[in-house]
């Protein structure tokens, strides 16, 4: 065999190695690219440095822990003025992930309907969900908070409307179910009140009402032992064949201990009742979160209905045409064979309208609702003059916020997906 | 330095109000007029000899501070109270009070609340990023009464949240309490109350650590002052110009010394800032004073002759 | 007919039947009204409800729309009209504020008498973009395509031409350095090319600019920014900004799927970062902070920090749609392009990006929706944004304190339009790359 | 095509026919919208039978099977199947899909469950069999099929063949007394088409009665009683596959089968 | 599976074989994480050799071509191609590529690009030659491979077996002196391998370097020098084709014979 071995079998390191060995040109490339980006970030540095300097600032957090000196509107945790900027932000973060919370439930839910009809057969219904889908998705979210908030104060009575005229003997606006009055204030429901109340336990964050607690100890409990049930069943189910009917039971089981419950703590729901200019008793709901919260909702939801259409079309007929030809019935078909897809066709992109609902939420800066950034990036800011690290603070607060959210969705994306080849 | 920036620029880059009626607003072609943009107008003046070499900077309640730090704008003629902190932490130099105001309520008349007093339990409507905001929180607690803040962004918004009745007061300067309440279609619906819970010197402001131009504006804010007080006017201010028997209007005009040379200006920097809309009185009448929509009495800015605190010191 | 017994069940049809027409059950509209609207009690009760939904709309504005007066100079007058022809308490929309200030929604504060300019430069939009979105605009027309953007620029804020001019030209020389150097290798071609490229930006463009605008004084009247508000503003920082960010989305893209850990874990970063903060936050930074950032005495005006951070915004977006697409080319045109010997730079150049971009138009122009309807959060850093900044500003004044809905409605619609248009176009583009694809 | 080759020759006298009827198809037409896809057709299938299907693409061969177990509804005519006539009553329709299995050509298998689930589920959920007898009957199908060791793989980490096969289990675990196959091969790689035919010629061996839609002749010849040549919604040709191939009648057919039979 | 079938004794006296060395492969081993794919490969290829690579599945067969043009990189041992050893040195990859002209199983044409733009790519860009002397070398060999009408059309506007065409004579349009091909018929109809399979033929008449995996074995007797036999990630058996055909040594050869010409 003839060896064709001419190539110079060069030993050793050469400098031009670095570019045209495959080994270190990569090195290279990043050790280039590293010192670019970190004389970049310290060209910002000085900068920063340098500008700071100049105004005689300085960059720390220790206003933090000043008094903060104004007032929040709608604080969820005890908040007064006399506490620190570092309680204002808290105050702040709870409210942004409390008006996520809901924004998302209630997006989700009005999304699914809307989407599920938009499916429909009926073609008018199917028609006028698109007329939403599409009008909601094409206009700027601003445009709808903007307009939800024109709308309660424009359009919406004050409490005095709900007063009885004396005259007439009616009044000139009446309450949603007896329960609930839109004014121009503020949205009044009900709050609720109980008559043989446990107390609260104080913790340094807030006080966790016991009664809240007990109510949800019970749940739990009560889920717990319906999950049993439901196992049970499912194990006769295995044994014979045929599964007990188990409605009945979960549904006692689920609403007897939480009724048991409230009537021992004396629950009711108190009425808001016009006493004077305002309403009393039940719980008002201000003004500026209400249209921030219908906005998030209205616009969010549209997307949502979206991705759960496209989650049920995704899965193909044939799925469907086969549970049929195996005899399952419409609605097990559902559950047990096109549900389970489509679900995992719809969460990922779902979580990431949750995000976006959350990032959403900092628009509240229109309607003077008081979340992260309307104290920190908002208030504080401006009576401290710490823009630096005020903003910095915020910046990385969302960002955690969206990291854990999206890390959670990586989690259940790995634990759901489709076993592939 | 900033005067520097200002003339190699051919303009004066002024931070003001996004839009407060009467004391700086843009007309239905953008054209901006107002209490505080006649005082960009004169400093323009002063240092470039023309009044409308000036641009306008909006600037929110939340940006305005920063807009000014970071060199965005050369002035800050806005409103802005006269505080201590925001004096030494912001590393502001306010430059002279050019309108004295407090915080005073606004109230709809047929809700029969006559003092601040009674107040106790309303929903009160206030601007976000302002001392008002402090005052208000202040003045409540001192009082032992208790509120619903409901914040808005800008005076837009909270007059219009509380001409729809959202909340029972409005809040913030009494000067833009009338101009608001100017605005409104039934002004006489809507009272001001008495009290007037804080005081709030406004003056425009510059950077800390530029005395030249601090000079410069303060001293234009007085030669304004001056004038009204000796009555140079921009009707009369050309005959004057020429020499008066009162040397103190002498040295203001130019015609005697050189007091702008001495902040690197022209001789006749006063006499160009006050022709560019007269003198302090007649800027406040034409643009607040009572003879406007807004309706603003002298008041505490009368001229110290007549009882008010307008005061300038000397020109000498 | 078919023999029932097995075993001889051999039959050939003589005759074949023609199509008959479908039993009258199963046609018309009477049929189709049964298919539809009433197939059973739950679709009855869904089409009753969604016809009360629809009457109850249409009771409520029918009024309101039917009584709109255009011609009115103010509110007061507005309120007049309608009192005086549909009798009192009667409700109307007031459009007289759009015919009194339309060209404020449009243009925002741009001088009057030089509005042809952004109009050319919208409508020459679509000669630039129209080789790439639309099939039937002749390719060659893509010349044109970079030479837009300096043009646009040019037309908007006017000046001398000698400006964009030059910054075209740093383009050109960094192109030409690149070719000359790149042939001793693409990375240091790259290098020379962006120093050159920046060099002659910093130093080169003032100064020969004003000797050439001494010398030949071609420019038009100058407009500064504080004038740009209204739909000029959004749409100027919308594509604006989507325009600047594709190269830079590009990059991190390309970073991003880079197997070299440091340049992929940066764009991680830098994208992951963009993406988990809310733009209003962003704004805040353009507003506040970027003067911080940059060098003592840096300044100028906040349009263009606010494109900026738009820019990086839509860059951080942009880079996962162009990720999606490079994901989306199978494996094989790499190691076609790699065994006939293209490298990395040739390959992405001739084969990758252009298959790859051309399969995230209709990302990208998501994208640009998405973008186009938050550039109204510059009202929040006190810009003329149309859905905020200027009906506040039209509300400060007397004439037109207290109109709402009419400025709602007449902002909505145009965002609707446009938005609508674009998704309409991208999902039709997205269907037709699924049929050119094999 | 490629064909595998099967034994036309081998001994099919235990295939049994009975004299009873297990569907039977008067007159039946179908209409989609105005497109009249089913044209009088009568078919009569006695237990036991083994029936493929033939016809160019488009001529109702799909649409005819799934009037059987009522995936698409007939307008006209009638259909029994099993003595039960198929009408819009639920019951009836719920009866008779228990009795008639489908395999389709892109097996439908649930991607979602695994091989042992998605052959237990019908069972438990349907025929309401206790957990541990379907698992039973799904292994002993699973070992017919010849791939038990599947059992707890998900579909998607199965072969096109081995898919196929899993189909063909899961509908059998029902212990229909019909099957229906819709091109079960016409997805399939040429080396799985033999793995699946086998199972199928199986099943015939054992008396299933079958209609099969299928283009595989070979199978057709070695295991059907009749072949029905379909075209333009209607049975244009029918005959034992003896003499369908070797002496067609029809023009229609003659074509058909060149092209089919032709390279 | 259908063979087009070639006449295995035509004339191959003017196909020579020089006793210059194209390729050499010394010990090479290659893994894949932990999975050794190439194990002790030793393969030397004379300039002008026909070498014909069969193997079942995963047996190593493409990742061994793909070695050869460093589309993969090998762990031990030593690939010296045309002279040039392969190393991690980017300009011998390079040198390499230029000479070394691969057609893969799919083809792999720039869809965005046309029949012509496709051929002249890579003589313009790596090559530096001239771009009118592009398109005439790209015309020439459009016309080789009998499709000179389509230069201006589009990949996607042609058949399988003409794309398959056009990525062999894209290849040649780099003048290489070694072909490797990976399977090139196997994603074809069978009425278009047999026009590929022409083009490799008239290829090999003249002379030049192959090296293709296939399981083509019309093919591999037609014009083959020598047959490789892959199991496992080694060279189980190699053998001129008539021996190899008719007189296989191994067990595992025989096996996959039989499999192959099986049916
Ligand atoms: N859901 C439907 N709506 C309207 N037309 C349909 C529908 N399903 C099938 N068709 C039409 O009915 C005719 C018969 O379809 P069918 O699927 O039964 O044919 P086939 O013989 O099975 O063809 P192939 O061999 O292609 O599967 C075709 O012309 C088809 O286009
Ligand atoms: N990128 C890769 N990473 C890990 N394993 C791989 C990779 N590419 C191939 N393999 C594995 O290496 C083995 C050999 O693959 P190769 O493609 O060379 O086989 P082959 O002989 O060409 O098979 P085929 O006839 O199916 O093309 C296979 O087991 C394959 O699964
Ligand atoms: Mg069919
Ligand atoms: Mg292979």
């Amino acid at each position: 065999m003839t060896t064709a071995h001419d190539a110079p079998e060069s030993q050793g390191f050469r400098l031009s190695q670095l570019i045209y060995d495959t080994r270190y040109r990569s090195l290279t490339i990043q050790v280039v690219v590293f010192f670019i980006v970190m004389a970049f970030v310290g060209w910002l540095v000085d900068n920063t440095i340098q500008n700071l300097s100049a105004l005689g600032k300085d960059f720390n957090f220790s206003f933090l822990s000043q008094r903060a000196g104004y007032d929040i509107g709608n604080a969820i945790i005890p908040y007064n003025n006399d506490m620190t900027h570092g309680r204002a932000l808290l105050v702040g973060l709870i409210n942004t992930l409390w008006i996520s919370f809901l924004g998302c439930v209630a997006a989700t839910i009005l999304g699914i309907f809307v989407g599920v009809l938009r499916l429909s057969k009926n073609w008018l219904v199917g028609r006028l969900m698109t007329v939403y889908v599409e009008v909601f998705r094409n206009i700027p979210l601003l445009l709808w908070i903007l307009v939800a908030i024109a709308l309660l104060t424009e359009a919406a009575p004050s409490p005095n409307a709900y007063k009885i005229n004396p005259t007439t003997g009616e009044a000139s606006a009446s309450m949603l179910f007896d329960s609930i009055a839109f004014t121009n204030r503020y949205t009044a429901i009900p709050s609720i009140h109980f008559d043989r109340s446990l107390g609260s336990l104080d913790t340094a964050l807030a006080p966790i009402s016991l009664n809240f607690l007990a109510i949800v100890l019970v749940l739990i409990a009560s889920i717990w032992v319906n999950k049993r049930v439901l196992a049970s069943a499912a194990k006769i189910q295995e044994a014979t064949g045929v599964r007990p009917t188990t409605w009945w039971k979960s549904a006692l089981i689920l609403i007897v201990p939480m009724l048991a419950l409230l009537i021992a703590l004396g629950f009711n729901p108190d009425e808001p009742v016009l006493q004077g200019f305002n309403f009393k008793n039940g719980t008002n709901v201000s003004n500026s979160f209400v249209p921030l919260w219908l906005g998030l909702t209205l616009y969010t939801a549209a997307f949502i209905a979206e991705i759960v259409r496209a989650g049920i079309l995704a899965i193909s007929k044939g799925q469907t045409e086969a549970a049929y030809a195996l005899g399952l019935r419409p609605n097990r078909t559902m559950n047990l064979v096109i549900l389970p897809q489509a679900l995992r066709v719809i969460i990922p992109p779902l979580i990431s309208q949750y995000l976006n609902l959350t990032k959403n939420s900092s628009l509240a800066i229109a309607v003077g609702y008081l979340e992260l950034r309307g104290t920190l990036g908002g208030i504080t800011l401006n009576q401290t003059g710490r823009e630096l690290e005020a903003i910095s603070l915020m910046m990385l607060i969302y960002l955690a916020i969206s990291l854990s959210i999206s890390g959670a969705m990586n989690v259940y994306n790995n634990r759901v997906k489709l076993k592939e080849r | 330095a900033t005067l520097d920036d200002v003339k190699s620029r051919g303009e004066l880059i002024c931070g003001v109000n996004t839009g407060l009626v009467g004391f700086a607003a843009p007309d239905a072609n953008g054209n901006w007029s107002g209490f505080d943009v006649a005082i960009c107008q004169a400093v323009a003046a002063a240092v470039l000899g023309d009044a409308s070499k000036v641009k306008y900077v909006p600037t929110t309640g939340q940006t305005r501070f920063t807009a000014l730090g970071s060199g965005e704008v050369d002035l800050l003629a806005r409103n802005t109270t006269w505080t201590f902190s925001r004096d030494t932490d912001l590393k502001l130099q306010f430059t002279a009070t050019n309108y004295y105001d407090g915080q005073g309520f606004m109230v709809r008349k047929d809700s029969g609340v006559t003092s601040a007093k009674e107040l106790d339990g309303a929903s009160v409507c206030i601007q976000t990023g302002t001392t008002t905001e402090l005052n208000l929180a202040d003045y409540f607690k001192a009082n032992n009464m208790s509120y619903q803040p409901i914040t808005v962004d800008s005076n837009a918004e909270g007059e219009q949240q509380f001409l729809a009745g959202a909340c029972d007061a409005y809040t913030t300067d009494a000067s833009g309490l009338a101009a608001t309440r100017a605005a409104f279609a039934n002004p006489s619906d809507y009272v001001i109350l008495p009290e007037i819970i804080s005081k709030e010197p406004l003056a425009p402001a510059v950077r800390q650590g530029d005395d030249q131009w601090t000079d410069i504006v303060r001293w234009t804010v007085f030669a304004l002052i001056a004038a009204e007080e000796y009555g140079v006017t921009s009707a009369n201010i050309d005959e004057l110009a020429k020499g008066t028997d009162n040397p103190e209007v002498n040295r203001l005009l130019g015609t005697e010394g050189d007091l702008g040379a001495m902040i690197g200006l022209d001789k006749t920097w006063a006499v160009n800032a006050i022709k560019a809309n007269g003198n302090y009185g007649e800027i406040f009448a034409a643009t607040i004073g009572e003879q406007t929509p807004i309706g603003l009495a002298r008041g505490l800015n009368a001229q110290w002759t007549q009882g008010g605190l307008m005061y300038a010191p000397p020109f000498r | 007919m078919s023999d029932t017994h097995a075993q001889s069940v051999a039959y050939v049809r003589d005759t074949m039947l023609d199509p008959k027409p479908a039993p009258a059950s199963q046609s018309g509209a009477i049929q189709w009204l049964r298919e539809n609207l009433f197939s059973g009690w739950l679709n009855t009760l869904l089409t009753i409800l969604g016809i009360l939904a629809i009457y109850g709309f249409f009771s409520h504005f029918y009024a309101w729309f039917l009584h709109g007066v255009w011609n009115a100079n103010s509110l007061a007058e507005c309120r007049q009209i309608i009192t005086t022809e549909y009798g009192d308490g009667a409700t109307g929309a007031c459009w007289g504020v759009i015919r009194d200030r339309w060209h404020q929604f449009i243009f925002g504060f741009y001088p009057p008498e030089l509005y042809w300019r952004p109009i050319l430069t919208f409508l020459l939009l679509f000669a630039a973009v129209g080789p790439v979105l639309f099939q039937w605009v002749p390719r060659k027309l893509i010349w044109f395509t970079p030479i837009y953007p300096f043009l646009a620029v040019w037309l908007l804020w006017g000046g001398s031409i000698w400006g964009p001019v030059l910054v075209a030209l740093g383009f050109v020389l960094a192109f030409v350095v690149f070719n000359y150097v790149a042939r001793f290798g693409t990375i240091g071609g790259f290098a020379a090319g962006a120093i050159v490229a920046i060099l002659f930006w910093l130093f080169g463009v003032s100064p020969l600019a004003g000797v050439l605008h001494a010398i030949i004084p071609l420019g038009i009247e100058p407009v500064e920014s504080a004038k740009f508000g209204g739909f000029l503003l959004a749409i100027t920082l919308g594509a604006g900004g989507i325009a600047m960010s594709l190269p830079l989305g590009v990059i991190l893209a390309l970073g991003r799927q880079s197997d070299m850990f440091l340049i992929r874990t940066f764009s991680v970063i830098f994208i992951e970062f963009i993406r988990g903060v809310p733009l209003i936050t962003l704004l805040f930074v353009a507003s506040l902070l970027l003067n911080y950032f940059l060098p003592p005495g840096t300044n100028f005006d906040i349009i263009l920090r606010v494109m900026i951070l738009v820019t990086m915004f839509a860059a951080a977006y942009i880079a996962e749609v162009i990720r999606g697409g490079l994901a989306a080319l199978p494996r094989g045109q790499y190691e076609a392009a790699d065994a006939l010997g293209l490298d990395y730079w040739k390959a992405q150049r001739l084969i990758i990006l252009p298959q790859a971009l051309k399969i995230s138009i209709p990302g990208i122009v998501s994208t640009f929706i998405g973008m186009f309807k938050d550039t109204t959060l510059v009202a929040f850093v006190g810009l003329f944004d149309p859905l905020k900044g200027i009906p506040d500003f039209i509300r400060a004044d007397f004439a037109w304190k207290g109109i709402y809905w009419e400025p709602f409605i007449f902002v909505g619609a145009i965002f609707f339009i446009l938005n609508f248009a674009m998704s309409r176009y991208s999902m039709y583009l997205e269907n037709r790359l699924k049929r050119d694809h094999r | 095509m490629t064909e595998p080759h099967f034994d036309a020759n081998i001994d099919r006298s235990h295939m049994t026919v009975s004299d009873e009827v297990a569907i039977q198809i008067e007159n039946m037409n179908k209409w989609y919208g105005q497109f009249h896809v089913l044209r009088d057709i009568d078919l009569t299938v006695q237990r036991g039978e083994r029936i493929v299907i033939a016809g160019p693409s488009g001529s109702g061969k799909s649409t005819l099977i799934r009037c059987i177990n009522r995936l698409e509804e007939h307008q006209a005519g009638k259909i029994v199947v099993d003595g039960i006539e198929l009408t819009n009553d639920l019951k009836n329709i719920d009866k008779i899909r228990r009795e008639v299995g489908m395999v389709f050509q892109h097996f439908n298998l649930f991607p979602h469950l695994t091989i042992l689930e998605n052959l237990t589920l019908a069972p438990i959920w349907v025929r309401k069999t206790p957990k541990k007898e379907a698992i039973e009957t799904a292994m002993h199908f699973l070992e017919k099929v010849k791939i038990p060791e599947q059992a707890d793989k998900y579909p998607g980490q199965l072969s096109g063949g081995q898919q196929q096969r899993v189909a063909i289990a899961r509908s059998l675990c029902m212990k229909p007394r019909i099957m229906l196959f819709d091109e079960p091969t016409s997805a399939l790689d040429p080396e799985m088409i033999k793995e699946v035919l086998d199972t199928m010629i199986e099943l015939a061996e054992e008396g299933m009665t079958m209609l099969c839609v299928t283009h595989e002749m070979g199978f057709a010849q070695a295991v059907a009683n009749r072949v029905i040549f379909m075209a333009d919604g209607q049975i244009v040709e029918q005959n034992n596959p003896h003499d369908f191939f070797n002496n067609p009648q029809s023009e229609r057919t003659k074509q058909f089968l060149s092209q089919i039979l032709g390279h």
